[in-house]
């Protein structure tokens, strides 16, 4: 049911040719080159900007797994949804969010995507079919299969990706959806984004499994795929037959992406070299950057140049700079405002929203 | 006007919103063919089939989170918990999803969510089947919580739970799900439905002497150790039924102490930080002048449902421990 | 891994050759015979007076399934532990508890197991290495996995037997669990005691899997098998190689036991023949009953004549009968005692008890 | 006297307790080669071993119910929950069978656990990561919770947890692990321990004018506020820092209140059905007749938490709030 190699730098070519992949125009080819440049440098800013205490809480860097959220989300149509944990800015961004409401959200400000009250790990964009942002592991897992049960409900051909990392897997809840994806079909395509590590806990140190993680599948009789994340090409080529499987029969699957994170587990993870070696992240970043590796498929494609690249890197990093400098600039909520977004019928100052006391403060 | 049962009474309400808004959907367990493990939803299956009730496996923390992933996108489902006491199996989604996704996302998200079921000690199912966690829901902001306590109220606050656009958790009663009382027909009403807005208490007795401030069957309770007072002691008890936990009708407990200076609080929530105990508070803050004596309160015993059948009987609150507090105090 | 046959009423024979077996005195297997019908007229009364309303709660039955409990405890050692959940009172008689004591927890008294406070659903014996008896469906199964590591951190040869039903293997404490005992090995033994319905719901309708449900172990790299439920000559001979591999090398393993309950989920059960035919039933009574499959086997091989069985029958109806006088005759706990058993410091008078308010009446 | 961390005292109390029994053990996400999230229980693997200090996978209703299972059969597990926000997958575990399975058997199964992590807002991790779950818990008779405030506290309370025979759920705090404090080394105390009992509390500060009752961190915001009281108003404020909420010391509250007639509750908890209500309604049961004015409450803003670093502040008590309650009262 899987191929069960993963991590093999050399792979990509191969799935160039892939239907999904072979009708590509140039600008799509550097608009995901693009994609991920973008969110590495917006995390890049960010990172600057947290070391400066603009920022607080958590900080989860996604830098290293950029090709999962734009491979995965090139391929998403209109009613195609996502949903992930709190590593959320790459998905984010590669769902069509802006640098600026993102960084204000990091700032803690009211311009932010979620006005200042959600912070890092809680990016939501409702009109681009993104669904956050979730920051107790596993609990966005039941959230994603009801994002592709309603649209089965509702007649919609579409499916969600849902994300979770290689550390979620041992939360029950996942367990639970999993039955109820498998036995219900719904639509729902379970991306486990393998980056070795839950914080400093390595695979082998929390779970126990048969080849991989994604192999649970089997006993729900779900399909499944294991596969190596630092190819757009070939990300892209072996989801396509899950999402289209969704899309056709509303069936369900667990595709597992073989990626690797440079950073800590968060910002404040002050042992990030210490449970990896060193020789094993420069590998990685040397080897297997997802992002090295497209430049050089694109270069190599003759579809742009390394000045282009350049260029383009250049951008981004202006772009995440300005953002920063807009959330800066932002003001944040007022003390008052604490106590919006937590009723619809408030908020909205609704009849229901009027009747009876809300809040106790008092 | 009509007599129904409790049970009945939600039920109506039940279908009559399934046939009002396509988005409405029945999921729990046992809820489909089985008819419900309380019969709440009996016939609905058969007459709505499984598109819009559907039996779960017993995965809470599934189903009640996919239902709140589908309110996400616009369903609105209403969803059992076989026993309230279960929800601790899924209290993440419900503590956490369901309460905080609007606020998290700056206001951009809903989530349009009933869950319901049984929230009750009474019944001699032991200590891990009697939970009454209305004091735990009502301190999360973002949730509001409902207790209806008799088939009136069952009808109609459910009814304003499925139409609400926030998570609403009514919590019933195995014990009252066979009471009766009366249920207008819908053509006998205006509007021709039969609509309780959360968050009006209801005066369920007139009295001039104490307030009895309850919620759930601990309303019956009230009610009859009312009579008991007024029948043997000359005394007038005003029993104020909460009916909603969150958002709560402040104004209507006060108003009735503030007339007879004397309050009561019966629950059969457990004491330590229990709805009691924030009424209480409520009462001596905001009318401490006008109080004859300490707020008191009636509590279950505190201890986990012991399940002797005759023995239980004497944990939860009864009306002669009513009564003899009210003497105490009147 | 497995054999995946279940239901077969003739496979039974085949096992009586099994090591495990062939060496049985005839004592043995009247005790077996025993053991199982005192379950099934403990129950039987305890029906009778459930309906005479001597008792309150739930009551779920266990009848149908008597060869589980007695086949699978009868290869237990002094350092083996038991489990369960609410279905509780076979596995209570197997492990030695009294009908009396058993009886008088049903009637709510004082002298019940639990002093009356348990309840049906909540039968212990810590003494004969039982555990309960549990009602929130799956909770067990972390703690079978905790008797299981407690075993293993002391030092002690043994296994813990945690039981759950085909409807329970949904939630998530149990995936949560066979992750743990699998990654740290665990000698802790699941059986699914499958009686194909978790209420009125059908396997088919709450799970979904490959073969069966024990198949998912495959997704922890965790040993299983399904078998057949109604010969104790069978559930010995496939629970040994379990059992040992618990005891020598700590493993960890999922048994699927196919059965079937003869009465409703519970008593209140009204639907009991609504979702199963009443074919369905009679078919399992008259063909697969493990009391009449175990009685012909012992007639066959000359162990005891149809007029032993009957005595023993007729024995076990009397100590029912017996316990059911006691446990009417008991007395009820007192209403000041709802408050002891809740905080071992207060019971005991130490000075951790008598420090501070624990109990907040008034 | 040592001036240590409130960390290091936890982790003191720690290793003094594997040292002292063999059935101690640790067991947590990351506490073992990571040393810790928050390095509570940094060099603790290196010294005990895997045997001692074991990480768990992601899996609290897991692991937490395996220790739970484990203290059946006398082992004493002290288990980390990386923050108590995540209590709420693992609730069935927590709230039934640690609470109910001495009573459910009758009293034959004790269940000598401990929880422990923090439980704490303020520090701009969001709604799902700053839950203060003290009153949900303290709600479930069977169960106990600690929430210490000072170093010394927290070393002498979490021996006292570890060795009771009761689970026992000690509530930390992130803000609180870098403060310092004077803890004495074991050769100055008489019996070589520290040892804090659980249902003691503690006047941090002697006043008669106002009873400030608090735990956790806001006992040092109430701190902070009684001093400005001091210098500024000449009010002299008592501080009742309860230490252990179940049990409750609930005469050293009363006491302090007989003598100031006036009470202000301060908590981080949400204000309905939290600590707060419970305490307000006991002082003014207990102690009706010496109250010169209603007991007021100072809890954190009523929603679930805000992540702006600057706004969050705000959500949570702080001394000129408390300030400005009690000249409204005094
Ligand atoms: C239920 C729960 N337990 C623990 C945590 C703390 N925590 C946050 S992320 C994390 C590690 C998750 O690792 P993984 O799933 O591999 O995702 P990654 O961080 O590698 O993307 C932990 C333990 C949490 N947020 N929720
Ligand atoms: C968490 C939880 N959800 C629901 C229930 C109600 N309930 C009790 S038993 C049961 C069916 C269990 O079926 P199965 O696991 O097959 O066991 P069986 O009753 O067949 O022995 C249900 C739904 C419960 N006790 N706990
Ligand atoms: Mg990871
Ligand atoms: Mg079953």
């Amino acid at each position: 049911m899987a191929t069960a190699t993963a991590k093999s730098s050399t792979g990509s070519a191969e799935f160039a040719d892939d239907p999904v992949n072979r009708d590509l125009d140039t600008d799509t080819k550097i608009g995901f080159y693009r994609a991920m440049v973008r969110i590495r440098h917006f995390e890049q800013t960010a990172l600057k900007h947290y070391q400066q205490e603009k920022m607080g809480g958590f900080l989860h860097l996604y830098i290293g797994q950029e090709a999962v959220a734009v491979g995965t989300i090139s391929l998403c149509g209109d009613n195609d949804h996502i949903i992930t944990a709190y590593r959320d800015h790459g998905h984010a961004l590669a769902v069509g969010m802006s640098m600026e409401e993102c960084m204000a959200e990091l700032f803690g400000k009211r311009t932010g995507c979620s006005k200042g009250k959600g912070g890092s790990m809680h990016f939501f964009a409702p009109d681009k079919n993104y669904w956050g942002g979730h920051g107790i592991v596993g609990g966005q897992t039941p959230l994603g299969a009801g994002l592709a049960f309603a649209l089965k409900y509702k007649g919609l051909k579409g499916a969600c990706l849902c994300y979770l990392g290689d550390g979620a897997v041992n939360q029950g809840a996942y367990h639970e959806s999993l039955n109820l994806a498998a036995l219900w079909n719904l639509p729902v395509i379970y991306i486990i984004e393998n980056n070795m590590y839950s914080m400093g806990t390595s695979q082998a140190r929390s779970s126990a499994y048969p080849s991989c993680l994604a192999e649970r599948a089997e006993g729900y009789g779900m399909n499944w795929d294991l596969f190596n994340g630092e190819s757009v090409y070939e990300i892209r080529a072996k989801l396509k037959p899950h999402l289209d499987r969704a899309h056709d029969d509303h069936l369900p699957s667990i595709l597992e992406i073989a990626t690797y994170r440079y950073y800590g587990h968060s910002v404040a993870d002050a042992n990030a070299k210490k449970y990896r070696s060193k020789e094993e992240i420069e590998k990685y970043q040397n080897e297997h950057d997802p992002i090295k590796v497209w430049e050089n498929i694109l270069i190599d494609e003759g579809v742009f140049e390394a000045d282009d690249a350049k260029e383009i890197n250049r951008a981004a990093k202006d772009e995440a700079d300005a953002s920063a400098r807009y959330a800066d600039n932002s003001p944040l909520p007022d003390v008052s405002e604490i106590t919006d977004d937590v009723y619809y019928e408030v908020d909205k100052g609704t009849e229901a929203g009027r009747t009876g006391r809300h809040f106790f403060n008092d | 006007m009509r007599t129904i049962t409790y049970r009945e009474a939600i039920r109506e309400a039940l279908a009559e919103e399934i046939e009002r808004d396509e988005n409405v959907f029945l999921i729990g367990e046992e809820v489909a063919q089985y008819n419900g493990a309380y019969k709440v939803t009996e016939g609905l299956w058969k007459k709505y089939g499984d598109k819009r009730v559907i039996d779960a496996p017993i995965s809470e923390a599934g189903f009640l989170g996919m239902g709140i992933g589908a309110s996400m996108l616009g369903l609105r489902p209403v969803m059992e918990l076989m026993f309230w006491s279960f929800c601790y199996v899924a209290m993440d989604q419900l503590m956490n999803n369901a309460s905080s996704v609007r606020y998290m996302s700056g206001g951009l998200i809903h989530c349009p969510i009933v869950v319901r079921g049984p929230a009750n000690g009474g019944t001699n199912v032991g200590a891990t089947h009697s939970h009454t966690p209305e004091n735990i829901f009502a301190n999360m902001p973002g949730l509001k919580v409902v207790c209806p306590a008799t088939p009136y109220d069952a009808k109609g606050l459910m009814k304003s739970a499925i139409r609400d656009n926030d998570p609403v958790y009514v919590m019933e009663s195995t014990v009252l799900y066979g009471q009766t009382g009366e249920v207008p027909d819908n053509d006998e009403i205006e509007g021709g439905e039969l609509i309780v807005p959360l968050g009006v208490a209801d005066v369920k007795r007139q009295g001039d002497d104490i307030t009895l401030v309850a919620h759930g069957r601990a309303v019956l309770t009230c009610l009859e150790a009312a009579a008991i007072l007024a029948d043997e002691h000359d005394i007038e008890a005003e029993v104020v039924d909460l009916r909603s936990i969150r958002p709560l009708d402040q104004d209507t407990i006060l108003e009735s102490v503030r007339k007879t200076g004397r309050a009561i609080v019966v629950e059969e929530n457990k004491p330590f930080c229990g709805i009691g105990a924030q009424i209480a508070y409520l009462i001596q803050h905001e009318a401490f002048d006008d109080l004859d004596a300490p707020v008191l309160r009636l509590s279950s015993i505190d201890a986990p449902a012991i399940y002797s059948p005759p023995v239980e009987k004497k944990q939860l609150p009864y009306p002669s421990q009513i009564v003899d507090k009210a003497l105490s105090i009147c």
